[in-house]
Order: structure tokens, then sequence, then C-alpha cells
């Protein structure tokens, strides 16, 4: 795919601006133009985050998307907001711990994930979006692994590389849902 | 032969554009000897403020600025950042100072600037002719005053040494006057411990000057001078309020 | 081209501002910048440099304007209603000739407005928001990589000039995260400011530093000098991207953000068989008046997209000089403008004759 | 009307008292010289101060080139009419009360905010032999009945801490000055006069209606030619001759 243009969307402080960072990372790492772009109004305290990331082999034009090739939601308000916008023949990906309704669209791949309870139940919340970003590298393809566990590397403080382990399995259990 | 008068170095030799009268040649005299005699004009950089002293920049040998009105403390504050091995000292007036520039000086002080401010305060606007300033007396009459300063009406008196010497950063504070030899000698003790303070490094130094303005108070620079002793002195006590006893 | 690295726009500034010898910042905060502060509170101690979160937008401008008289590299930041608040000190400044660096990242105003993207500045920005006849620098960058380039840029042309030069972002450009390759080593001009206040060491006459001239005629001298210096930033200043224009039937005007959008239009527009042209000003002052002479034949119209009520577009009518309809389109608010609309704007020009 | 060595010269805001100080000055300088033609010896020199502290603009020092050629001393600010306005006084003017040999002139700023500049050499003028003139021109709002003239002379006595000793009427509407309002203003300030016991000193005014008034008020005349002027004044208006 010459260019996948990713809208995530939850609470704020659900690892949403942080999950869409590790994307545009690891797509930088594996040598494509990338771009993040976060929801940076009233919302970032408490309220709905949102961030638009485009990880691209040609220059990128506009880092704001009117239309994104996968929506990964976290809450139902964001499934809500953005499940239109979607392009035809692409991604949602939903945490269905917490988004109690199923995506109306017909013409797009839809990968509902228990993700919030699979990380209670490895012990960590704030791995439901790893587990989530895992279903996203399995389906496209446009990130290996190794260029994820690289990517927590630089992003993650040193003080929490200890968790990198655990990260990549959660990862793995997103990827094998 | 000896010599009893001489300018110094600091001063430039060129005339001054005060009226006669003004303390503020005496002033900048005093400013230029203790240069001179701590002998640091050639690391000195003082800047000017927006009053009648707005061009002091010409009168003194050291490199100088001119800033905006109320923003000495400021510009000082970015000067000495820049070179803090330098001497940086302003000279502010009343409304430059206790008006307009509030701001600026209170936090430059309590960051503790290593900066020296020399304060004059004549209780009055003298570029703009006369105009009620932040130390006009109770009572006092200027042209936006024109019936008297009353409380109900315009507010009280500011008193800077008091008000600044609360703050931790600002570690030497001291009330002078100019209206008699004794006090001008003392001024100049003053102000000679202020950039003393600066150059040992322990933080933000002010001498308040109490000065005349003959032409906008409408009296000879004699009645001036008594004006100031029996009206202001009152008003605004003289003395060290902060760092008598620093070490420098 | 050395290290590469996935950065937010403002990190990218202050970075940029450090790799360029920066080593005095002076600012106060305000949404959406603060990371510009936030970046150099950690690191100009950590280069001998000086940071003060200062009382004020003016107290901030005017150590900018003390530190730049004492002959550092030095820069402030700040987004619309702190910018204004700066205006006085801009305004000695560049009355005492100074170099300095100044950062907007751009409100929608007026007022509080909101922190949202907007390019409502413009007017402040290159036709002067303080008094005086005085001119900025100003530069318009529309991605992470061009926010690096121009800050370095910004403190060369400060220097060289003697100006004040601005960088004019919005919200997104400096929130957005892109990646960003830095060169191994800056070039740095290096210019004598024997005028600066160092300390006279007693072995030069004093310098004065100060924007007052007593004679009127010494004044006029003076401010004749500074328009010289005016003309001959316009002749050697001027940065400019043209795409897409040669052929084009219908040429945009647009910068920074917008002009990010308006290259995904363009490849829309093709999808229906129109050519579209971007001219995007890089620096808004002076701005590329020969980049639009030159297309100032093209057949259709050109349109200026503005996150505006319509600012630019008045320098793009005296470009244009009457030879071509000159249009507008511009979103207020912190609104954006789709790619849709601007077409759909295109469609209704293109098929307007 | 000339006898005084202090002339001193205070009015409402422009009352057109630059103007008469200024022509006054040179008719003074005139007087001195044939003064000295007659009886060599007595050498008798002119000097007229820009004391106003308040008007950057329409001074002095506008008319200096001719003040200079009638061989009169300008001390003004070194700030006049440049672009700072600094009302700093020049240090000259002492040296005035010293040399005796001077007549001179003050020109003072309007108001009782101009005549504060002269209350800090009370001591000085009051030692000496001054005369304090008051400038009136009743087409002027702030003096156009008696009641208003009587309050403002009061103001510059109590700011300048000088009592005023003689009235001037340069009542006019500039080059449309008709020789009925000089009669007009003249009426009024002999009212008064008559309340306050101040004397009327002279009338002044554009030469025609002066003289045309003169037929019908008895006072002295200073006629004056218009010397301040405004940037687009400068060549062949009437006025510019000055035939005193």
């Amino acid at each position: 795919m010459a260019q996948q243009e990713i809208i995530i969307s939850g609470f704020g402080g659900q690892g949403i601006l942080s999950a869409g960072r590790l994307l545009a990372y690891a797509g930088m790492l594996e040598g494509k133009n990338v771009s993040w772009l976060p929801s940076y109004g009233p919302e970032m305290r408490g309220g709905t985050a949102n961030c638009h990331v485009i990880i691209s082999d040609d220059p990128i034009g506009s880092p704001i998307l009117n239309s994104a090739t996968t929506l990964m939601v976290m809450n139902g308000p964001s499934l809500d907001k953005f499940e239109n916008i979607v392009e035809s023949g692409g991604i949602i990906i939903s945490d269905s711990s917490l988004v109690t309704r199923s995506p109306k669209r017909t013409d797009v791949k839809v990968y509902e994930i228990p993700a919030t309870q699979m990380a209670s139940d490895m012990g960590n919340l704030t791995y439901a979006n790893i587990i989530l970003l895992g279903k996203f590298l399995e389906v496209t393809g446009i990130i290996s692994k190794e260029a994820f566990e690289q990517a927590l590397r630089k992003v993650l403080p040193e003080k929490y590389h200890y968790m990198i382990p655990d990260e990549m399995k959660a990862l793995e259990a997103g990827m094998k849902y | 032969m000896a010599v009893v008068f001489k300018r110094p170095h600091a001063l430039r030799d060129v005339p001054m554009h005060y009226c006669p009268g003004c303390t503020h040649g005496i002033i900048h005299r005093l400013i230029a000897e203790v240069l001179d005699e701590l002998d640091i004009e050639g690391k000195t950089i003082g800047v000017s403020p927006v009053g009648c002293t707005y061009n002091n920049y010409e009168y003194f040998n050291c490199d100088m600025q001119q800033a905006a009105h109320g923003r000495a403390p400021a510009v000082a504050t970015g000067i000495k950042r820049v070179h803090p091995d330098k001497v940086v000292f302003t000279y502010q007036g009343d409304g430059d100072l206790a008006a307009i520039g509030t701001a600026e000086i209170v936090h430059a002080a309590t960051r503790g600037e290593k900066i020296t401010t020399i304060f004059v305060n004549n209780a009055i606007y003298g570029m703009t002719s006369g105009q009620m300033a932040p130390t006009t007396l109770i009572n006092q009459v200027t042209t936006t005053t024109p019936y008297g300063r009353k409380p109900e009406l315009h507010g009280y008196p500011i008193r800077v040494c008091e008000l600044l010497s609360t703050l931790d950063g600002a570690v030497f504070v001291e009330r002078v006057s100019m209206h008699d030899i004794k006090n001008i000698m003392n001024a100049k003790k003053a102000i000679k411990k202020a950039f003393q303070v600066q150059i040992a490094g322990k933080g933000f130094s002010i001498v308040e000057v109490l000065s005349t303005c003959p032409t906008n108070w409408g009296k000879s620079p004699d009645e001036a001078l008594k004006w100031l002793k029996d009206n202001m002195i009152p008003m605004y006590p003289l003395g060290n309020f902060k760092g008598k006893d620093l070490e420098v | 081209m050395g290290e590469k690295l996935l950065m937010k726009g403002n990190e990218v500034i202050a970075e940029a501002a450090l790799r360029a010898g920066c080593r005095c910042y002076f600012g106060y905060p305000i949404t959406p910048q603060t990371e510009i502060a936030h970046y150099l509170a950690k690191k100009m101690p950590q280069v001998g440099g000086t940071f003060i979160q200062a009382e004020s937008e003016i107290a901030a401008i005017n150590m900018v304007y003390g530190a730049a008289g004492a002959g550092a590299r030095v820069m402030t930041s700040s987004s619309s209603p702190g910018i204004s608040l700066k205006q006085e000190g801009i305004s000695y400044i560049s009355g005492a000739e100074l170099p300095a660096v100044i950062v907007n990242i751009v409100r929608c105003g007026p007022g509080l407005g909101g922190i949202l993207p907007a390019q409502c500045d413009y007017f402040q920005a290159v036709k002067g928001g303080g008094h005086g006849d005085y001119k900025m620098v100003v530069l318009a960058p529309s991605s992470v990589q061009e926010l690096y380039e121009l800050t370095v840029e910004a403190f060369n042309i400060a220097d060289r000039y003697r100006i004040l030069t601005m960088i004019m972002g919005d919200g997104i450009l400096g929130q957005m995260m892109e990646t960003v390759e830095f060169r191994d080593e800056e070039e740095i001009i290096k210019v004598d400011k024997d005028w600066a206040t160092t300390g006279t060491e007693m072995k030069r006459d004093h310098n004065t530093i100060t924007s007052i001239y007593i004679n009127p005629e010494v004044l006029e001298k003076h401010n004749q000098k500074l328009q010289a210096k005016y003309r001959k930033i316009e002749e050697n200043e001027v940065r400019v991207e043209t795409f897409n224009c040669d052929g084009a039937d219908i040429i945009v005007a647009a910068y920074g953000t917008v002009a990010r959008i308006i290259k995904n239009v363009i490849k829309m527009a093709e999808k229906e068989g129109i050519k579209v042209g971007l001219i995007r000003p890089i620096t808004l002052w002076p701005f590329p008046v020969a980049a639009f002479e030159k297309y100032s034949e093209v057949p259709k119209a050109f349109l200026s997209v503005e996150l505006n009520a319509g600012q630019m577009v008045e320098d793009v009518r005296l470009a244009v000089n009457g030879k071509r309809p000159v249009y507008f389109h511009g979103r207020m608010g912190g609104m954006l403008p789709t790619q849709k609309e601007i077409l759909d704007k295109i469609k209704e020009i293109v098929k307007g004759d | 009307m000339f006898d005084r060595r202090i002339n001193i010269f205070t009015g409402h805001f422009g009352s057109g008292k630059t103007e008469v100080a200024v022509n006054f000055a040179i008719k003074l300088s005139e007087l001195s010289r044939k003064k000295f033609e007659h009886s060599a010896g007595i050498d008798e020199k002119t000097a007229i101060v820009d004391m106003d502290i308040i008007n950057p603009f329409f001074r002095t020092v506008d008319a200096k080139s001719e003040l200079e050629k009638h061989g009169i001393w300008v001390i003004s600010s070194i700030y006049a009419n440049t672009n700072v306005d600094i009302p700093a006084l020049p240090s000259e003017i002492y040296t005035l009360f010293e040399k005796k040999e001077y007549k001179v002139v003050f020109d003072v700023g309007g108001d009782d905010l101009g005549a504060k500049a002269v209350s800090r050499f009370r001591q000085e003028i009051l030692s000496d032999d001054y005369e304090l003139f008051f400038v009136v021109n009743v087409k002027r709002p702030m003096t156009d009945t008696p009641e208003k003239i009587k309050e403002m002379i009061y103001i510059i006595e109590e700011s300048s801490g000088i009592k005023i000793t003689k009235l001037v009427n340069n009542t006019n509407y500039l080059f449309d000055t008709t020789a009925e309002d000089i009669i007009e203003g003249h009426k009024m300030l002999e009212e008064v006069s008559k309340e306050t016991g101040v004397p009327i000193a002279f009338a002044s005014g554009l030469r025609k209606p002066l003289e045309e008034a003169g037929q019908v008020i008895k006072v002295p005349l200073l006629p004056i030619g218009k010397l301040i002027k405004l940037p687009w004044e400068q060549d062949g208006d009437e006025g510019l001759e000055i035939e005193i």
C-alpha cells in the first residue's frame, strides 16, 4: 500500500496519542515518510483524544486527514464520530470491551477485539492500545515486529524499557486474536 | 597644585540638558565617581529609561542601551544574562519604574537579577510636564491632580523600597536623598555599595534617590531642596532597608 | 545529512535554535507553542545558555532587546495575543536595528480567540503590528523539516541584516510530528558585532544602542537607511516554492499548513482533468512578487486560500497587478478548508468563463 | 510700554502670546538701537527666552533667524523643535538676571500649566524691574467673557506666584480679523481692567485692522507680523513683511 492513513481515537489517558507516535516512529524506522498530528484542543484534558498518522512511500501532502484507510477506536463516541470517514475497503479496529456496538459499515473490514479485557487479564490496562496495534500490524503488514520493538525503545523513556518484553507479548496477542 | 575638582572619567565631557538646579546631574556624577573608584567603567553596561534622562547614554562613558518606558529591568536582564561577568545598571524615574514598569522591576528583583537600579524619585513626571507620579504625595498639586492628590480618587503614594525589600531576590535596598551635602555623600556610599553587591554576585540591588524637579514643582532650586526635606522624607524615610551588613 | 528523528514541530524549532547557536531564550507560556519553552528549559542549562520564563510577553521581548544589544543570538516565541503584547519591543528592536528571532505559532483571533490553526496574523507580521516604518523578515514553513531549515536560516538572516526575523506557523505545524533530518554541523555565519554593548574594556569609545534620534534630519536619514536595507532584503532574500505551475490552468497561492492541503487538492484535480499550480510564499515578507509576475499569464485565474478573511490575497493582487482575476477562499475560527471544498471552488472558477 | 527690563508674556493656550512676545522683542531691540545711536555709550541689548514647557510646537525658535537678524539673543531649550519632548529649561536663564544690560522677553507656555515654569524664578523676577503681561484673545473659548478672563488671570497668578501687571488685547481671527473684533476685545478688557485694577498696556494685531481700530480705542498699538508659521505658510503669505 502506497499510503496508510490512520485515525486513532478514544479517551484521553488510553494511550491514543502514544499509539500513534509508536506507529509513526516504527514507520520511519521502516524507511517510510510519516506524519503524526494530535488533536491538541481542550480534548487533551480528559475528553476524547485523537491523532492522525500517515505512513507513506511518497512525500506527505497534508498531515490532516479528511478520510482514513484505518480507524482504530477505543470508545463509543469515537466510532460514532469517525465511522463514516473510513474509505471503502478500509479497516476498522475496535476495542470491543469498551465499544458496545458493532460498526454499521459493510464495505470495510472490521476487527473487534476485547483489548481492555485482555490487557486487564495480562495485569496491565495500558497494554490495550498495543493489543489493537498488533492487529493493525498483522492485517496491513506495513510494519515489522522488529521495527515496532525498536520504536518502543525510542519512544519509551529508558526507565520503562523493562516493560518491553510484556508489551511485545501484548502485541503478539493482538496479532493472533 | 592640588586638584580640587575633576570630572570623573566615566562621565563624558558634554553639557547635560537638565534644567538648572535639577539633581539628575549630581546623581549622574555620583554614579560616574563610583564607576571610577571601583575601576569598572570598561566592564559596565548601563540602561537608559524613558523620562527626562532618556538620553543619559550620551553622558556616561560606558556602553549604554536605551530602553522603552518601564522596561529597563527586562533589558538589563537580557544584557546581564549574556554578559554575567559585566556590571549592568538601570537608571529609572518614578513613572518608569513605579508605574508603567512595576512588573519589570518587581520581577527583576524577585529573580535576584544581579543588576543595580538607581531609582530617582521626584514625586512628579518631569518629561511630560508635571503630571502625577505614583510617588506624588497626598494633596500635592500636579497637572493631572489640579486639586491635589486625593487618596479616594488617586490612591496613595507607592513606597518602592519598602515594597521591594520584601522580596528575597532583592538583597540591597536603600533610600537616600539629594537635599544636602551630607545626604549626597551618603547617597554615593549607597550607590557604591549597591554596585559592590552586584559585583559580589549577591543579587538585585537598588538605591532610591529622593530628588527635586524645580521646574515642575514651580520652586527655586533652594526651595525645592527644602520642600523635599520637609515633605518627601516624612513619606519616604531615608535609610537602609536591606543588605546593610552584606560582606562585599 | 545526519541524525533522522521523529519530532514535534515546536521541539524542532527549539532544537534548530540551539543548533544555530542561540543561547538565550526568553518567553511566557501560551498554547500552542509552549513545547518550545519546555524543550529549551531542559536543554539551555545543558549547553550553558539562558532560559528565562519572563513575567510577561512585554518583559520577554525586552529581554530579547537587551540580549540582542549585548551581541547574543536570541529568540522568543509566543502565539497571537502574546505577539500583540510584544509589538512595542518589536518596534524598538527594529528601530535600534538589532538581530533577533521571534516565533509566532498563530492562534485564531481576534481577542483571546482559540488555539486552533489560523493565519489571521499575516497583516500584523508583514505590514507591521508595531509603530513606525519597519519590516521584519517573515518565514512561513510548511513542514517540520522546513521548520528546522528556516529556523537556522532565520538566525543567519537576522545577523546578516541586523533585523528581526519571524517564524510564522500554526498549531498544526507546532504540534505535528514528522521526520526531520539534522545536519551534523550548521553553517553559522559569523558577523562582527562591533556595535554591541560588551563593555568598552577602556579600549574603544562607548557603544550606545538607541532608537531615538533628536534631530529630524538625522531621523529621516536613519529611516532612509532602514528602507535601503529593506530593498536589499527584497532583492536577496525572497524564498518561494512553485509547484506544478508550468502549464497550469489556475494557480493557487497558499502558505504554511494550507499549502500542504493544496498539494492534495492538486492530485484530486488532476484526476478531474484540471491542472492546478501552487505558488507557496516561504518568505511572506519579502513577498515573492516575481513568482506571481512570471505566471501572471496563467489561462484562468489566481486563487488565494488562507485561514483568515483575506489578508495575503491583497499582496497577491498587488503582484498580479490586474492581469488576471484573483479569487479568495478562506476559513476562520480554527476551521480548516477540506480538500473537496477547495476543489469545488477551483471548479467553479475554471468553469466560470 | 517698553521701559521695563524684564517683560513676561503669559496667556491662555492659543492667545497669541508667542507672536506678541516675538514682535515685542523686535520692537524692543529697535528702540534700544535708536537709544544707542542717540546717546552713545548706553549699550542695551535684547534677549528672548522660550520658556514653554508645555507645547513642543509653534515656538519662539520658529522665528529664531528673524530675531537674530535684529541682534536678539534667542535662548531656548536644546530640544525645541526636535524629535524629543523634554521640557528642560536652558541654564542661561539665570545669567539674564545678572546681565543687567539686557532687556529680556520671556515667552511663557499657555495657561497655569505653562506659567508654572515662571514660579521657580519668582525671587529673581520680583527683585528685578519687571512687567507680567497677560495676553487675551476674546475670540478663544476659555477667555470669551470677562468672568472667564478673570478666572484665567487668577489661576495664572496662582501658578506663577506673581501678580499680573498689564493686560494685552490680542483679539484676532488670524487673517480674518476686523477692526470691530479688536474694538470688541478692548471693551471687554476695559471691563476686566475696571474690576481688577490691572491696566491695559497695549493692543496688538495685524497692521491694517489694528490701525483702523486705533481710531477708536485709545491705547498704544503693537502691529505684528506673523512670524510663527505653519509649514505651508513659509513664503508669500500676508503679514510676512514686518513693518513696525
